[in-house]
């Protein structure tokens, strides 16, 4: 016995939380980007706690996915940034706010 | 004696010999390299300090250790302190799942020779060879200088290109021995070490091996004559011999982690196990003062090119063939 | 085949390495052993005299006019009987880059090189070395020359006096 | 032993997080992220699942974050001239924590409703082979989808890359 599940899906939404607000506060891409990551990371400690709470590997198996897709997407992500920094040379959100690019 | 207080204590043992025999190893290495180099050029190298200048590292030390700890101005001064640290800790923490000898019997206990036997080794020493980027890096933009910038980005992304060849040059021996623990990789090559079963990962290992090691002929990262000392140019007393140090504990671990999974560790006939691996890695270790005695540098783009378009694909071939040698093996 | 070329240029070398490291070696372990230094090796400079020991330099600038880096300074002054000489001169060796062209200035053969190359000092303003310790009690590589004696002026003998040179000419004797 | 080391990481991985979001220099919240990623690895540890802590520690700190640190560098934010210098205020924050404070209070409610969150987890360990198995057998077509993903995601960094690059003479590679 570790811990209730209650607990870690408690720390979980806290982590979810916290890359939220980062997410909704702050005007740096790469910060927007960094907040993502953090939710990510919490769903992933959500989905090993149950599958040690269920004894089963498919939540293992689900976070290696979740890896997959997270590298895949911030590659593309992190492109898209250099090439609005090369448009206009910065990484403020509030620079990129028509869709006129 | 408790048995929980034997097995720490041993563990402590363990932990204070690799220690010890690391730093005062990567010390002398730096002596044979600087020894062999002026060999090879004709020269005798450094002999002026002691008997044929042994006591040339312990110079070294004293000279680092008084000079001035410098920090620039701009630095971001956290990070500039970090980062030395940082690089140094990650090569020696990587030596915890080396397996350096067969398990000797002590006080009616087997004690495995490592001090942890993890059963994902591998990807242990993977994990940390991708953390020992951190170290280069911070410290390259910590000193806000252009040259310990560019130094930084190159090593950056050479060493996050290579590690990927080597890694799934891992492949290939997890798949032969049926195992992520160094120990069970040991044990699978005792009839043959997996250098002859499969020259390919062990040539791309060792290619990939030399680039992670930042040295000749892959040293973009702190290529003097383009940047002045790349990403450590700021560094100064022993800051830089922090960096300095790491860097051969560095060689000291890639050359083990070849000796484990391609050489047959500390298998061989006639002598003690800890002997044949310190004789191996010793090799292994000569090989890459031989290579930078010899291969001039690759320029970027080459490095780059030769990474993602011959490295790569050749490696995920090799993986493929493997499997399917594997496979045909079964029946 | 390109590719086969580059396998073996990669190869080859490894074994030249390994070849050298067996060969002995060409340092000469300096303090203890010291370097054959070929005899028209251009070291130090010297400022020599004349075979009766009077200073040779005539304080002329050729030298530091032809120095190409300007190491050689001096200041000329006149003596008595009509003697030019230098009341100071200064060799800078930290700037001095051992060309011998000042000798080949020199029309009284007063600088000359010698095969010292032994001047690291760790106080730079040592470097520099005045007339009393650039002078020497010898007359160098041309024992035998003394300007003096082939000028015209009379400084060593009367003027005519020295060997191979005519009386002066008492210009009013040809008076018609 | 297992509860103290979890409530220990999980107060490590909350607080190097929010230092980490609130940090005006990029770098320095990678590193606190960074911090936090190491704590959530050892948790997956102690939950029973080592493979997925090593690719946490190899992919996420090894390879996502210096990928962050790569792009940051590149775009010249070095220590003397940050991207936002400013940073958000307090006046921004304000609603932010008052959204995250609630939804926090939302979460803690459905989870009293919820009889499966009293459950204990129990000290469990999924060996590197039980996982192969199930995720080469059960997943295969899964890991199909995602590797023709990984390549879609290739083609289109190449192509975003080239596209941006092509404006400066080299451009990025």
């Amino acid at each position: 016995m570790i811990v209730p599940f209650e607990h870690l899906l408690v720390l979980a939404s806290l982590l979810f939380f916290l890359g939220l607000m980062a997410v909704l506060v702050r005007r740096n891409l790469i910060m927007i980007l960094i907040g993502v990551e953090i939710m990510l990371n919490a769903a992933g400690l959500v989905l090993v706690g149950a599958s040690a709470l269920w004894q089963q590997v498919d939540g293992q198996v689900l976070v290696i996915f979740l890896m997959a897709l997270t590298s895949a997407e911030v590659s593309i992500s992190l492109a898209m940034v250099v090439y609005l920094n090369h448009r206009k040379q910065t990484v403020d959100v509030r620079a990129f706010n028509e869709l006129r690019g | 004696m408790p048995e929980w207080l034997l097995i720490t204590l041993l563990i402590l043992a363990k932990l204070g010999l690799v220690f010890f025999v690391l730093l005062t190893l990567a010390a002398y290495l730096v002596l044979a390299e600087r020894k062999i180099l002026g060999r090879m050029q004709l020269r005798p190298g450094p002999n002026r300090v002691g008997p044929f200048g042994l006591m040339q590292p312990l110079a070294d030390v004293i000279k680092l250790l008084t000079k001035e700890d410098f920090i620039p101005d701009q630095a971001d001064k956290w990070l500039f302190m970090l980062a030395p640290g940082l690089a140094a800790v990650t090569a020696l923490l990587t030596f915890a799942v080396v397996p350096f000898g067969p398990p000797l019997t002590l006080f009616g206990h087997e004690v495995p020779l490592v001090v942890c036997d993890l059963n994902i080794g591998v990807l242990f020493f993977l994990g940390l060879s991708s953390l020992a980027v951190y170290g280069m890096t911070l410290g390259g933009w910590a000193s806000n200088s252009k040259y310990a910038l560019l130094g930084a980005i190159r090593g950056l992304s050479q060493l996050i290109s290579y590690e990927l060849s080597m890694g799934l040059a891992l492949v290939p021996v997890v798949m032969l021995a049926r195992s992520f623990s160094l120990n069970d990789i040991v044990m699978a090559q005792a009839d043959v070490p997996f250098a002859l079963v499969n020259p390919l990962a062990f040539l791309i290992f060792l290619i990939s091996i030399v680039a992670e090691s930042k040295r000749i002929p892959f040293d973009l990262p702190e290529a003097e004559n383009e940047l002045v000392a790349g990403f450590h140019t700021e560094y100064s007393g022993m800051r830089f011999g922090l960096f300095f140090v790491g860097e051969y504990i560095n060689l000291i671990i890639l050359g083990s982690m070849l000796t484990v999974f391609f050489l047959g560790g500390w298998m061989g006939p006639f002598l003690p196990g800890i002997v044949w691996f310190s004789i191996k890695v010793l090799l292994v270790c000569f090989f890459f003062i031989w290579v930078r005695g010899t291969l001039p540098r690759l320029r970027y783009d080459q490095l780059m090119h030769f990474g993602w378009k011959i490295l790569l694909p050749l490696s995920l071939l090799n993986v493929i063939l493997t499997g399917a040698f594997l496979l045909w093996r079964q029946g | 085949m390109n590719i086969w070329r580059d396998i073996k240029g990669t190869i080859q070398p490894f074994w030249i390495t390994l070849r050298n490291m067996f060969r002995p070696t060409v340092t000469i372990q300096y303090p203890e052993q010291r370097a054959e230094i070929s005899p028209r090796y251009r070291g130090r400079l010297i400022l020599t005299r004349d075979p009766d020991g009077q200073e040779r330099c005539v304080a002329c600038h050729l030298c530091s006019a032809a120095c190409p880096v300007d190491c050689i300074s001096m200041q000329a002054t006149e003596g008595e009987d009509g003697r030019r000489y230098a009341a100071w001169f200064r060799i800078n060796f930290s700037r001095c880059i051992f060309c011998g062209l000042c000798t080949e200035a020199c029309p009284t053969l007063a600088i000359q090189v010698t095969g010292d190359f032994e001047l690291a000092n760790r106080n730079p303003l040592e470097t520099v070395w005045e007339k009393e310790e650039l002078l020497v009690d010898h007359c160098g590589q041309e024992p035998d020359y003394n300007f003096y004696r082939h000028a015209g002026i009379g400084v060593v003998a009367g003027r005519g006096e020295n060997p191979g040179e005519d009386k002066p000419v008492d210009v009013r004797d040809l008076m018609p | 032993m297992a509860t103290y080391i979890f409530y220990i990481l999980g107060i490590i991985a909350v607080v190097a997080t929010a230092m980490a979001i609130t940090r005006r220099n990029p770098v320095h919240s990678i590193i606190y992220l960074v911090n936090s990623f190491f704590a959530l690895a050892m948790l997956f540890y102690l939950l029973g699942a080592p493979l997925v802590a090593a690719w946490e520690v190899i992919i996420y700190a090894g390879a996502i974050m210096v990928l962050f640190l790569f792009i940051i560098m590149m775009l010249e934010l070095s220590p003397g001239e940050r991207a936002d210098r400013q940073g958000p205020g307090p006046l921004q924050w304000l609603p932010v924590l008052l959204l995250g404070a609630a939804l926090i209070g939302c979460t803690l409610l459905l989870l009293k409703l919820d009889p499966a969150g009293s459950q204990n987890i129990p000290t469990w360990y999924a060996s590197p082979r039980d996982f192969g198995y199930v995720l080469f057998h059960e997943y295969a077509l899964a890991i199909e989808i995602v590797s023709f993903q990984l390549l879609f995601a290739a083609v289109g960094a190449f192509y975003v890359g080239r596209a941006g690059g092509r404006k400066e003479a080299g451009g990025i590679k």
